[in-house]
């Protein structure tokens, strides 16, 4: 038999929701095995009750044919199961070193060694195409993607036999995605089998081998393949439905309608510089740009969340504060940070919280809030973008990541901005909800909302987006229409800076 | 603070919650996630009513253990906002000494004393907030982490009270101030009435207001908060301020009861304070905080001494039994509190 | 200096002309109660009156080791002499070994040493004596009636002090035939005392006498007894503060007597250790020496005798 | 614990940190992180040589410095430990007087004089690190926030030091024992070795040793840790562990100085520690902690205290300085460490 992992009837319950309900799969070695499911089918709590980060409720677990009980991670990891999982598990403080070695740190006596620590982890950042991420830096320093890559590389550290990787390509731009995708060829070559999760179906056929679908806790189908299964049959599986994503048809944009956000040579040392643009009410304007390109920071000044060096912001021709945040909400701007769980949760907080913080005012009369109202307008919005499970009154940290992201989606959408920054989206969004937010984002810019979207799927910035600035190393080396110009032509400019 | 187990994995870092806080509406509206805390004041009260009888339950006994309860009730009921607002203070006891010395000077009571007492009660409230507001400002502004601040306004404000009364206790002369702080309103002692009317406000302000939502968010994920238009810093401020405001209120409890003020007023308050406030459910890392779990924490407490008083326990035995006490009454809590909020 | 108390009854004469100028390092527990705060004011309030006192004072502390530090740092100094009033007797014994064997005079307030080497002269109150002066005053009092119930409120548990003062306290009413009934324990502060007052308060129901430790503590046991409306019994006092001497003199308060424990001790202690200094004998002696020990009477004031105490007692 | 200031973005949960971070090897080294506090330590010295002269730059006053910061010097680089692995110990003073009390007793004293002195710090060792193996399992299994635990075993370790020693000081009369440690070795004193022993012991294991990057870990962010194999429960038994045995240490120091054992011993010990960690810049939530930081908290206050006694400062007017000069330290460390570790 060539199973290495066999699941069968897995079922985890948490209070009040069956999250697992008999799920079975089986991965082959030197396989990479797809996971496909909406967001909250499940995923996830497989792969940490997979990892011995939990345990089940019922089911079994066979790894090379003998039954394996997974009591904590440390027997998963001995057992070589390992995992990259979808919430960083970092530790923030440590260096990047430390964090790859976590927990099996080469040592002699108790003492580490330090400098083998070093070199085997800018060994390993090599051979995922990353020599430029220092060992000695503070993985908390260091952007989402760069995370993501230590991750891995903690992944890689281990001699492990079986590799869950819980969408590890959301924060990462194509280029990181081809670069992903060769580390996970080396690794199948030497018949270490591969578990990967992903919303992005073209990434499925690219370096998926057999796929199984999750359908609200549940396995729906198993062993298909993954290259030839059609994308209609495995929406079908996955929503019961039959949806394609598609971009919403372009609208006319009119030349009258009036500036509403002009940013001006915005400069911030050894991030970005000389940035500028303007936005319509309702166009959309893109920033296409590779990770480490600047395009959060970009965001993030035009908030007034950081402090910029030289330049301006000006939203119906007044100027913000610069390094106000309260001087650009009061303005109408609001932003959808790319950091769901640093920058916009409130995990232990309701959702129908999450939703309105930004909106509590409209809720309230001297400052008495009406919790009715508040959690009629969340629950609204909750369902158009089909936020899983529907109740609104969870406590966000126990939705699945998907969710998560809808719920920061939610927030912005409920209050009427004149400019909405938006810092990757659809981030771990499924293909279902995909096609909502794209439709959401095109009814708010048809009212007339000014929209900056960022985000690392070409595919999305051209489809969504009216013009297109493309950024490399903190520079604007391309301004225009989006229907100017192609997926290709923008992966050469953000890569040489040039049309080729 | 401590780490995810995994069945019953418990820590605000983790994912992985106690089932407790997977209730949300249960466990902020003190009913569920109170349970263990009922239960532990209960069984504290059949301990006192078997070993002490008639002498524990008398309406005299419950007024005596509510007056107690009520000074440092109200300090801890502001204490709750500064933690659940991400904060804590350990300067409230000599806020507290410096509020009640600055209301009993010669000057201030012979101003009470010539138009009316309501001279010391501001003076009091004033100089609490006053002392709050530095606090924020160095803890919002200046960037001093909380407990550093408010080290240093401890040491301060302590020594700043010795100043002006020259550590002597000033007792005070303003008889109709007394009377009132120390009379009963419809037999219940008006010391009691505060108590209650503070953590009546406090529970709406936080639950129903949205400062108190502000003050979960700004607690939870200051971040978060300030890039959802939060004023964070300003929050924190009025977070501050409201505590030193609660320490006024208490002095003016405290010189009631004791007519005096002195600098050696609220010692150790910071500790019962935050234990009460901790006990009671309120995460001591922030964005979690219960005023019904604080009033049960400051209930528990005060019992305790006067269950402990009534039995003529030594002080000695007294301090083991509540070390146990306290671990039996928190283990005892979350085991219930995790079987309720359990559907 | 009013709320000083005044010491000009005791001797006066040659010993108060100015000679060689002494410095002295005078170091403390924290102020953290009224006696407390009394005994460092009165101390520096006395040298002051000397032209040829320089007092060095330390910051107040409960930490025994700060404290020796302290004391170290006056030998570091060279001061003369060191008046100490050790947070803990025991404690501080062997750095006051040390101060006189570097040839500096420790005089010892209040709490004493182990070592008959560690100071040059010892003055202290009478904690025992004082017990047995509330306890003997309380049996007087409650002449014949054997089945009186009566309530301690003692000041820190954790002090040898306060225990010294328990064991008269209990050791007279053995004499007459009468034990504690109900004991419970307050921190010396006022605060403290309301609370201490209003448990016992509840736990007894009926109560004909109470012996309270410490009169600033006693300003917060008054106020709940005041509260309470309860007027069955008397209390007795204990270090006697000008107000409970006030209280007494008026003769319309619950509070009957107060046994003396002097807030003057630290004072006192100055002005031996300047004597020892300067190499002069105690007046109205005819010893040339100044005594190795000199014990304070815990004498119990009552409304008969309050006027000979009232100047010198402490403003709490 | 903090929150998030305006413009240069700053919680320890964000991407965006604050410039210090950047630079993890001068934030570990210590040199850059703790300009400030140099900076502080140097002024004050300066403070005391201007107003005391040579009283305070001579060796003997500098030897009477280290000797004070020795004993809750001990204490405060355990307690480096519990706080930087995201914990807190409320219980050090209860656990070195209980230490204290029971290396003292009639029977432990008449062992060590029959056998060896050895045994009376073995005793005071072992009850340290009983004290803390309980803190930790009450943390860690029993799940109870590190707050209230240890909240319940400083009552409970006082309580039994007192009925131990029947509040009596319990004095040594094994004088080996005061010999040896009250002794010197090359002109320094036997408990400053101790001190400087046990600081680049703590020192290495925090920053050497995988149990120091375990400490890091599980302070960090526990649940990563977890999910790593860290054993994260047990490496937090051990941490408290760690910081009883300390606080045996320290027990044994303070029985040397003051030739006693008492139930009164280490009085806010636990408040003087945790002031000297965070004064030093360990992160009070967890994941950061610097050894070399905490010595020089230890420094600066004790310095403090030595220089106020030299200048003979109104015993109030101490208090507000501390208070102020607190405040200022902390300002000038954030400011200067922040321009230093700037690229
Ligand atoms: N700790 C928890 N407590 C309660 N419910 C939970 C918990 N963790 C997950 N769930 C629930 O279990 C379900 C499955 O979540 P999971 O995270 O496995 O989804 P997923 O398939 O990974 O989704 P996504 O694609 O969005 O990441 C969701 O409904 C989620 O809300
Ligand atoms: N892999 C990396 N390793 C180290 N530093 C990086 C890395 N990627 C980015 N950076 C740093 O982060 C800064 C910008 O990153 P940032 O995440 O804001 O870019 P971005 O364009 O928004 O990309 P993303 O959309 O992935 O967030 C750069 O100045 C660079 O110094
Ligand atoms: O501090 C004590 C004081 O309050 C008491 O009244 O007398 C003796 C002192 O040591
Ligand atoms: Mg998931
Ligand atoms: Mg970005």
């Amino acid at each position: 038999m060539n199973d290495l992992l066999t699941m069968t009837g897995i079922v985890k319950e948490f209070p009040g929701v069956r999250a697992l309900d008999g799920v079975d799969l089986d991965v082959r070695r030197g396989e990479v095995h797809c996971l496909l499911g909406q967001n909250g089918a499940g995923k996830s709590t497989l792969i940490r009750v997979l990892t011995g980060a939990h345990q089940p409720d019922a089911g079994t677990i066979h790894l090379n044919g003998e039954e394996a009980r997974l009591n904590s991670p440390t027997d998963a990891i001995q057992r070589g199961i390992a995992a990259i999982y979808q919430e960083l598990d970092l530790v923030p403080e440590l260096t990047v070193a430390e964090n790859i070695f976590l927990g099996h740190e080469p040592a002699r006596f108790g003492f580490s060694r330090r400098h083998q620590a070093t070199s085997r982890a800018r060994e390993i950042l090599r051979s995922l195409g990353h020599s430029e991420i220092p060992p000695h830096r503070t993985v908390g320093s260091l952007p989402a993607a760069g995370q993501q890559v230590v991750s891995m590389a903690r992944a890689l550290s281990r001699d492990a036999r079986l590799i869950v990787m819980d969408e590890p390509s959301a924060v990462l731009d194509p280029e990181e995605v081809a670069n992903l995708f060769r580390v996970i060829r080396g690794l199948t070559e030497r018949d270490v089998a591969v578990v990967y999760i992903s919303h992005r179906l073209e990434e499925i056929r690219q370096i998926g081998d057999r796929v199984t679908v999750l359908k609200d806790g549940a396995t729906v189908a198993t062993g298909l393949d993954a290259r030839e299964t059609p994308t209609k049959e495995l929406i079908r599986l996955m929503t019961g439905r039959s949806i394609e994503y598609v971009f919403p048809p372009r609208r006319e944009i009119l030349g009258t309608a009036p500036v509403v956000l002009e940013v001006a040579d915005l400069t911030r040392p050894a991030e970005f510089a000389d940035i500028g643009f303007t936005v319509r009410a309702g166009e959309i304007l893109g920033l296409a740009g590779l990770v480490g390109s600047g395009r959060s920071e970009v965001l993030e000044t035009v908030y007034g969340a950081r402090r910029a060096a030289t330049g301006s912001v000006r939203v119906d021709g007044r100027l913000l504060r610069s390094g106000s945040v309260q001087s650009a909400v009061k303005a109408g701007v609001g932003l959808a940070p790319e950091e769901r769980k640093s920058q916009a949760l409130l995990l232990d907080e309701a959702v129908y919280k999450n939703i309105t913080v930004s909106t509590m005012q409209r809720f309230a009369s001297a400052g008495f809030l009406n919790g009715r109202a508040e959690r009629e307008a969340a629950a609204e919005l909750a369902r158009a973008l089909d936020v899983r499970p529907s109740g609104v009154e969870h406590p966000v940290r126990n939705l699945s990541g998907g969710n998560q992201q809808k719920v920061v989606l939610a927030r912005w959408l409920l209050r009427d901005c004149r400019v909405l920054l938006l810092d990757e989206p659809t981030r771990g969004v499924d293909v279902g909800a995909r096609s909502e937010i794209y439709a959401l984002i095109h009814k708010l810019a048809a009212n007339g909302v000014a929209i900056v979207l960022v985000s690392s799927e070409v595919e999305e910035v051209l489809g969504l987006a009216d013009r297109v600035v493309v950024l490399r190393e903190g520079r604007a080396v391309h301004t225009g229409p989006a229907q100017d110009i192609d997926e290709h032509q923008v992966l050469d400019l953000v890569m040489e800076g040039s049309v080729a | 603070m401590s780490e995810a187990p995994e069945q019953t994995a418990s820590t605000q870092a983790t994912v992985t919650q106690p089932a407790a806080a997977r209730a949300p509406n249960l466990l902020r509206s003190g009913a569920g996630r109170n349970v263990g805390l009922v239960v532990a004041l209960v069984l504290l009260c059949i301990v006192g009513i078997v070993t002490a009888g008639d002498r524990f339950a008398s309406g005299a006994n419950v007024l005596t253990i509510l007056r107690l309860a009520a000074v440092i009730g109200v300090v801890s009921i502001g204490m709750t906002f500064v933690i659940t607002g991400g904060g804590i203070d350990l300067s409230v006891g000599a806020m507290v000494a410096l509020a009640s010395v600055w209301a009993t000077t010669l000057a201030t009571q012979q101003l009470a004393a010539d138009f009316h007492w309501i001279m010391m009660v501001s003076t009091a409230l004033l100089v609490g907030a006053a002392c709050g507001l530095v606090n924020g400002l160095l803890v919002a502004y200046g960037k001093i982490v909380p407990f550093v601040a408010t080290l240093a306004m401890l040491a301060a404000a302590r020594g700043l009270a010795e100043i002006i009364s020259d550590r002597r206790t000033q007792i005070i002369t303003v008889n109709p101030f007394v009377d009132f702080f120390g009379g009963s309103l419809i037999g219940v002692p008006v010391l009691v009435w505060i108590f209650l009317l503070v953590a009546a406000a406090g529970w709406v302000l936080l639950n129903r207001t949205t400062f108190g939502r502000r003050t979960f968010a700004v607690g939870g994920n200051a971040e978060a908060a300030r890039l959802a238009g939060i004023k964070v810093q300003r929050h924190t401020v009025a977070l501050y301020i409201l505590l030193g405001l609660c320490c006024g209120i208490a002095a003016v409890m405290l010189m009631a009861r004791t007519t005096t003020g002195s600098a050696t007023h609220g010692q150790l308050y910071e500790l019962d304070a935050i234990a009460a406030v901790v006990i009671g459910g309120t995460l001591l890392s922030g964005g979690r905080g219960t005023i019904v779990g604080t009033v049960f924490g400051v209930l528990i407490f005060t019992t305790l001494n006067n269950v402990f008083t009534l039995n003529n326990l030594s002080i000695s035995a007294q301090s083991v039994a509540k070390g146990l006490i306290i671990v039996i009454a928190v283990l005892l809590q979350q085991r219930l509190a995790a079987r309720t909020t359990r559907p | 200096e009013k709320n000083a108390p005044a010491t000009q009854a005791v001797a006066k004469g040659k010993n108060d002309e100015p000679g060689k100028k002494v410095r002295i390092g005078f170091s403390a527990p924290a102020a953290d109660h009224g006696w407390m705060g009394a005994i460092t004011k009165a101390t520096q309030a006395e040298a002051k009156k000397y032209s040829d006192i320089e007092l060095i004072v330390a910051e107040g502390t409960n930490d025994v080791n700060l404290q020796i530090s302290q004391v170290e740092t006056f030998i570091n100094q060279k001061v003369d002499a060191i008046v100490l009033l050790p947070f803990d007797g025991a404690a501080l014994t062997p750095v006051a070994t040390k101060a006189m064997e570097a040839g500096i005079t420790v005089v010892n307030v209040d709490r004493e040493f182990d070592s008959p080497f560690a100071a040059r002269t010892t003055i202290l109150g009478d904690n025992y004596g004082m017990g047995v002066s509330a306890g003997t005053y309380v049996c007087q009092q409650l002449k014949g009636k054997t089945d009186a119930v009566v309530a301690e409120i003692a000041g820190i548990d954790s002090l040898p002090l306060t225990q010294d003062r328990s064991k008269g306290f209990k050791e007279a009413l053995a004499d007459c035939g009468l034990k504690v009934s109900n004991r419970v324990a307050a921190k010396f502060t006022v605060e403290s005392g309301e609370e201490a007052a209003a448990n016992l308060l509840q736990a007894a129901p009926k109560i004909d006498a109470i012996w309270n430790h410490d009169d600033d503590q006693g300003v917060g046991v008054m106020a709940a007894i005041k509260n309470s409306g309860r007027k069955e019994f008397f209390v007795v006092g204990g270090a006697g503060s000008a107000n409970v001497m006030r209280d007494i003199k008026s003769g319309n308060s619950l509070l009957r007597a107060t046994v003396i424990y002097p807030s003057t001790q630290g004072a006192d202690g100055v002005r031996l250790a300047r004597l020892l200094v300067q190499k002069k004998a105690l007046g109205d002696l005819v010893e040339v020496e100044v005594p190795r020990t000199i014990q304070l009477f815990a004498p119990v004031v009552s409304k008969d005798n309050v006027d000979q105490y009232l100047p010198t007692a402490f403003e709490s």
